[in-house]
């Protein structure tokens, strides 16, 4: 077990360090910054001493190298258009973000769930028939578009709720239910598939011709065993969450990162670009880290062996 | 309730057929079978011959899409009338069931304390409580070793011989009139398979059940049962008692299988395969379906299926030659 | 022992579509089929098929709604747009785009995975252990903010917009193929082609990718539909495709403005994403009932 | 060619392997565990080897190994006294043509995307065999192995599982192999096919002087095909000998047990296997048989037991096996009981 979740760690460090390295690379493509932040009336010489002052003169590993220490302090550097520190900027941000992934998650796992398992209870029934269409067409609607189309019936046709903003509970509802529709999708099409082959598997058979009451082979049973790849992927949607915050944030003029990058990425402000994906990232991989050790928790084939 | 000379189990004309209704899979056919309290009875065929499905067709765990007629009857009731509810109240107490694979069929999530104890709890109609040494008791009646020691561990934990036994003392936790038991010994080594099949033994001489076993192991059930059926592609071919039927064959199908088994007891040992191979289901020939291997079919056995023939006390056989006394 | 009789592996050998057809996969998807095809026929065609040049601006006719609604044309039939331009030629180009860059996406991002993983499945060790790294590093992201950050390095633009969808995508190709290659190479047929004589590069390429060349087809499928939600948020973020180009996305985006006064210019680019998206993901899904039953991917 | 004088066709001696584990607690050492150890036997040429045991007894590494699917942690294994695990490409590719195999599970060991003649005609084309020459051997082929010369376009799936290993061994006799490695080859089918089979590999053994090595957990089924049969236990072999001598006068008490409980005719009971397969990752000291052994003293704990005579070319590895030869203590009765 202990062995387990060192692996895990030190997977994770490594691959927190190659994306370092990719952050890094992608950083130097965008190519000198140096028109970027020094005015243009700016001489020679104070793009000299910018260079020399970012490190930009000397040779790439050593720009790595300071990158990585500078990263590890979380400083990466000033941003172009707000003159404030990146990741500052970031974190501030980073509230709304999480507030908005968590309700998602919320609608989706309280959408998805139910669903999945009546679907897998029914198989062949008219209610199996309609969570497959309600699924499908959920995993095609594009956040942005539903998320239009709420606000055209909801804040336009019939003025219920606020367009966009962010503070009141109010402000919540139109976002999180695109999102969370969005997300319910591939929940209801996991959970349905899980359960689905938990009800199939041979223990079933066997509590079937023990007389085990369905109540308890459907609850106890079977859906204790599909939970455990479905506790898996929803570490996993999580961090889909987060990646579709940004577009609904977009839609809703919701303040946090998602927005922030957007509005980072076509103003050319690269500190905060680097710094909204890097800790984006460090979010998504601490989160599937405890999945992983949840995961191992739960299943006494991993803890107990 | 039964009287003590009434049989426990009485199945009779049971078909089983799927696939599409124009082009049948017909898996069991015209099967009658009779069973007496405490008798141990065993059913051997090969692969395709439908003993597993004539057994989930006891026990109403066939497939929804499977289409049954017939009649099985335990005990005085009618089982494939039953409600699914009232057809669960029976399972686990009046009749219950071991399955094929033990690696599988336990829930790797729970103890097998849990799973014993659920499994007891079930048992005690009325909400009595269950006593807390009940699961290592089960599990010391299966001689399982360290039974303390094994309620605690997981599934994981245990070898299949293991599992099974713990499988077998689930299925009888609750004494029931019948147990069957689909191919109990075929995951398992050799040296494990005869310690199950004592457990079957001695489940008839303490608790007075009647044991179904199907297996394609010959000598299982030449060691365990005191009666045989024997069947080949959907139909009961040949039945009587176990001694008889492995001395004196009757069908020449149980005479090949018979003598396709090699023996380690002869000085020199003999094969004699069966030619061909098990007909398709779903394209029966109108006759007898073993009539294209057979070494003595007549004309008759191609054109007509076999009509059942007494041989002896309680042995029948559906056999064109052995009823005309041909194949003797 | 007994289960060894009936076991019939589905999909197993013949031709794809007859070995889907056999395997249980029920009828195929044909309305789903159909509108992937009239998709392939719209990106081909063109041009040659719409009634207006997609980027031809007509102030003449501004905002006309649809020919069946009032103040409608038949010249427009699925009206037009703030500067006039027909929405019918615009979906025809825009389905043109996210085509050509979600085909692209799969094709090479799915030719770099597939190599990738079947390098580290097949040669196991150091080049795994790298390899796989790598992947994780790629997947440690959500894919649109992978993309993202890939634009914000790149920039806009059709070229470009290819290039960060190969990128986001390859990764999920070579994990695939790699858990493939692992559990495929322990299978007895490739044992015994080893014991046969085989090269391992011949293994590889005989056995073992043919097997599973399935996985990967059904994940390809079921990809189109994920490249084009990809293509056309970036668009609708405006970090995409960029005019006089035209996307869904970006269509979408324009036509936001004049949602409360002409419905169609968000309405049309929408239902046409959910289309696609549909309909490519109903083909996967038929596809992976044929060769997935049990539901690995 | 005077077959005294030239090596045997197979030569094991002293063969081992082990498979690391990794550790399970955080600084502990990694484990290892053992598979096959010191297992020593020859096969003549024309000749069959059978291996028998039960599942975890390491006969299917030793396979593995003649195969060179896996290389031994120790020993050497020779082949016509060549030392297989000394070879160039080349010779290794020589050396592929000479054994070929036939495993367990016919559902398994054919590509399910691969038609039936080209199933058969892998292995020649792997060796350089032209496609053209060798696609004219396959109706030959099939009718040696008994199936019709149509089914060379069928798909595997099209095919019943004895059917399958029929194609399995046309498959492996392709390239007119000296031996062939039969991993549990019958195991999984139906009585009356597993008999055809058998048949057909005893046949094809006579009719082109093919070596065996037998694997196989149904002593009677080892018996009908071997000359000679080794008997593992644990990764150990713990007898070794003619055929018909080990399985008639077994001298270990567990090649004793197996017999009597392969005996179709010893009533159920009367031979009783005590207790489970020790644990691999510690197994017991001294002679690993001996938590299930009748005859097990404070000798038994204590030494492991060598390998010794025991008669004419038949060796066992027992502290007690003049007692176990002459049945001193019975497999049967309640001293048995509590298992």
């Amino acid at each position: 077990m202990a062995r387990f979740i060192l692996t895990r760690l030190g997977q994770t460090l490594v691959t927190l360090a190659l994306l370092t390295i990719l952050i890094f690379v992608l950083a130097r493509l965008t190519g000198d910054p140096t028109p970027l932040v020094l005015p243009s009336e700016a001489t020679e010489a104070d793009r000299a001493f910018f260079r020399e002052q970012y490190g930009l003169d000397r040779p790439i590993h050593e720009q790595y190298v300071v990158f990585l220490r500078n990263v590890l302090h979380g400083d990466f550097g000033i941003s172009f258009r707000y003159r404030e520190p990146a990741f500052n900027l970031v974190l501030m941000a980073i509230g709304p973000t999480l507030q908005l992934a968590g309700v998602s998650m919320l609608v989706a796992v309280m959408l998805g769930l139910p669903l999945g398992i009546a679907a897998a209870l029914r198989p062949g029934s008219w209610l199996a028939a309609a969570v497959r269409a309600y699924a499908s067409f959920g995993q095609a609607v594009p956040t942005f578009w539903s998320g239009l189309m709420l606000i055209f019936l909801f804040a336009i046709t019939l003025p219920l709720l606020p367009s966009s903003g962010y503070g009141e509970v109010e402000n919540f509802v139109l976002p999180a239910v695109t999102l969370g529709f969005y997300a319910s999708a591939s929940v209801t099409m996991l959970t349905w598939a899980n359960m689905t082959e938990a009800l199939r598997s041979d223990f079933v058979q066997m509590e079937r011709v023990l007389g085990i009451p369905r109540r308890l082979i459907v609850l106890k049973h079977a859906l204790r065993n599909a939970s455990l790849p479905i506790v898996t992927y929803l570490g996993l949607q999580f961090g889909l969450l987060l990646g579709g915050a940004v577009v609904t944030e977009r839609v809703f003029a919701w303040p946090g990162v998602g927005q922030m990058l957007v509005d980072a990425i076509l103003n050319r402000d690269y500190p905060v670009v680097q710094a909204a994906v890097m800790l984006t990232a460090v979010l998504v991989m601490t989160i599937n880290l405890a999945v992983d050790l949840l995961y191992a928790v739960l299943d006494p084939r991993v803890s107990r062996s | 309730m039964t009287l003590p000379n009434e049989p426990l189990l009485v199945v009779r004309g049971l078909n089983i057929e799927f696939g599409p209704p124009e082009r049948p899979v017909r898996a069991v056919a015209d099967a009658d079978l009779t069973l007496a309290p405490g008798e141990i009875l065993g059913i051997a065929g090969e692969s395709g011959s439908g003993k597993t499905t004539l057994c989930s067709a006891i026990m109403r765990t066939l497939p929804r899409s499977a289409r049954v007629s017939g009649r099985v009857e335990f005990a005085g009731k009618e089982l494939l009338s039953l409600s699914e509810r009232e057809m669960a109240r029976l399972r686990g107490r009046d009749l219950s069931m071991v399955l094929q694979n033990p690696m599988t069929s336990l829930d790797p999530l729970y103890t097998i304390g849990n799973q014993l104890e659920e499994v007891l709890r079930e048992r005690r109609r009325g909400g009595a409580e269950v006593r807390p040494g009940g699961a290592v008791e089960v599990l010391r009646r299966v001689h399982l070793t360290a039974p303390e020691l094994r309620v605690r561990q997981y599934p994981h934990q245990l070898s299949g011989g293991m599992r099974q036994r713990v499988l077998v003392g689930m299925a009888t936790a609750a004494a029931p009139r019948l147990l069957i038991a689909d191919e109990p010994t075929t995951a398992l080594d050799a040296s494990i398979q005869d310690e199950i099949l004592i457990l079957f033994r001695e489940l008839r001489d303490t608790a007075g059940s009647a044991v179904v076993i199907v297996t394609h192991d010959l000598s299982a059930i030449r060691r365990l049962s005191d009666r045989v059926i024997i069947m080949y592609a959907g139909r009961i071919v040949e039945e009587g008692p176990t001694a008889e039927v492995f001395r004196a064959p009757r069908h020449p199908y149980t005479r090949a299988l018979l003598g396709s088994l090699p023996r380690i007891e002869d000085e020199e040992v003999v094969l004699q395969p069966i030619p061909g191979q098990v007909p398709d289901l779903a394209r029966l020939p109108p006759g007898c379906a073993f009539a294209a291997r057979c070494p003595v079919a007549l004309d008759a056995c191609r054109a007509e299926r076999p009509q059942e023939s007494t041989v002896g006390e309680r042995h029948r056989v559906f056999c064109w030659q052995a009823a005309a006394g041909g194949a003797a | 022992m007994s289960a060894t009789a009936e076991e019939r592996p589905a999909g197993a050998g013949g031709l794809l579509g007859a070995r889907l057809w056999r395997s249980g996969a029920g009828r195929p998807p044909l309305l789903a089929t159909a509108i992937c095809l009239l998709m392939v026929v719209a990106a081909l065609g063109g041009g040659a098929i719409a009634p207006y040049v997609p980027d031809e601006a007509d102030f003449t006719a501004i905002l006309v709604p649809p020919a069946w609604a009032e103040g409608g044309s038949l010249a427009h039939l699925l009206g037009t747009d703030q500067l006039g331009r027909d929405m019918l030629s615009r979906l025809i180009a825009g389905a043109r785009i996210s085509l050509l860059t979600a085909g692209a996406a799969v094709l090479a991002g799915g030719t770099i995975g597939v190599t990738l993983g079947l390098a580290a499945g097949y040669l196991g060790g150091v080049v795994e252990a790298v390899i796989m790294r790598i992947v994780d590093a790629f997947l440690a992201l959500p894919f649109i903010l992978m993309a993202l950050a890939f634009v914000a390095a790149l920039g806009t633009g059709v070229g470009n917009i290819i290039l960060v969808m190969v990128l986001t995508n390859w990764a999920r190709y070579a994990r695939l193929v790699r858990s493939e290659v692992v559990s495929i190479k322990k299978r007895d047929f490739v044992l015994l082609a080893r014991v046969a004589g085989l090269r391992p590069w011949q293994i590889a390429l005989r056995h073992i990718l043919p097997n599973a060349l399935t996985s990967i087809l059904v994940l390809a499928v079921l990809d189109v539909g994920r490249a084009i939600i990809l293509e056309s948020s970036l668009s609708f973020l405006g970090v995409g495709i960029q005019p006089p180009d035209v996307s869904w996305g970006l269509a979408l985006a324009e036509g936001r403005t004049y949602m409360t006064v002409a419905w169609w210019l968000t309405v049309w680019p929408g239902l046409a994403i959910v289309l696609a998206v549909m309909s490519f993901n109903a083909l996967g899904d038929w596809m992976k009932a044929g060769f997935d039953p049990r539901g690995r991917l | 060619m005077n077959p005294d004088t030239s090596p045997p066709m197979v030569e094991a001696v002293g063969l081992t392997k082990t498979f690391a584990l990794p550790a399970t607690t955080l600084f502990g050492k990694a484990r290892s565990v053992t598979a096959a150890v010191d297992v020593s036997f020859r096969i003549p040429r024309g000749r069959t080897f059978g291996f028998v045991g039960e599942s975890g007894s390491g006969k299917s590494t030793v396979a593995k190994m003649l195969l060179k699917l896996e290389a031994p942690s120790a020993g050497r294994l020779l082949v016509e006294g060549e030392d297989i695990f000394a070879q160039t490409p080349a010779e290794e590719l020589a050396y592929r043509r000479k054994v070929q195999a036939v495993f367990q599970d016919p559902y398994g060991s054919l590509s399910p995307r691969m038609r039936a003649d080209r199933i058969i005609t892998e292995p020649l084309r792997a060796h350089g065999v032209s496609r053209r020459e060798a696609e004219d051997r396959v109706p030959d082929l099939l009718r040696l192995v008994g199936l019709p010369p149509e089914s060379a376009r069928k798909y595997p799936h099209e095919f019943s599982g004895g059917q399958r290993q029929r194609l399995a061994i046309a498959r492996a006799l392709s390239v007119d192999p000296q031996l062939l490695v039969l991993d549990e080859p019958v195991s999984a089918l139906d009585v009356s096919v597993r008999a055809q089979v058998l048949t057909l590999l005893r046949e094809m053994q006579q009719r082109l002087g093919l070596t065996y090595l037998f694997i196989g957990h149904d002593l009677a089924v080892v018996r009908y095909l071997s000359d000679t049969v080794g008997v593992m236990y644990f990764g150990r072999m713990v007898e070794l000998g003619p055929a018909r001598l080990v399985l008639r006068h077994p001298a270990h008490p567990y090649t004793r047990r197996l017999v009597a409980l392969a005996a179709g005719d010893a009533p159920l009971g009367a031979v009783r296997m005590q207790g489970e397969l020790p644990n691999p990752l510690s197994p017991p000291s001294g002679c690993l048989f001996r938590t299930r052994c009748p005859y097990a003293d404070a000798t038994c704990a204590a030494r492991l037991p060598e390998m010794r005579p025991v008669g004419p070319d038949h060796l066992a590895a027992c502290h007690h096996h003049e007692a176990v030869a002459a049945g001193t203590k019975a497999e049967t009765g309640p001293l048995l009981q509590e298992a």
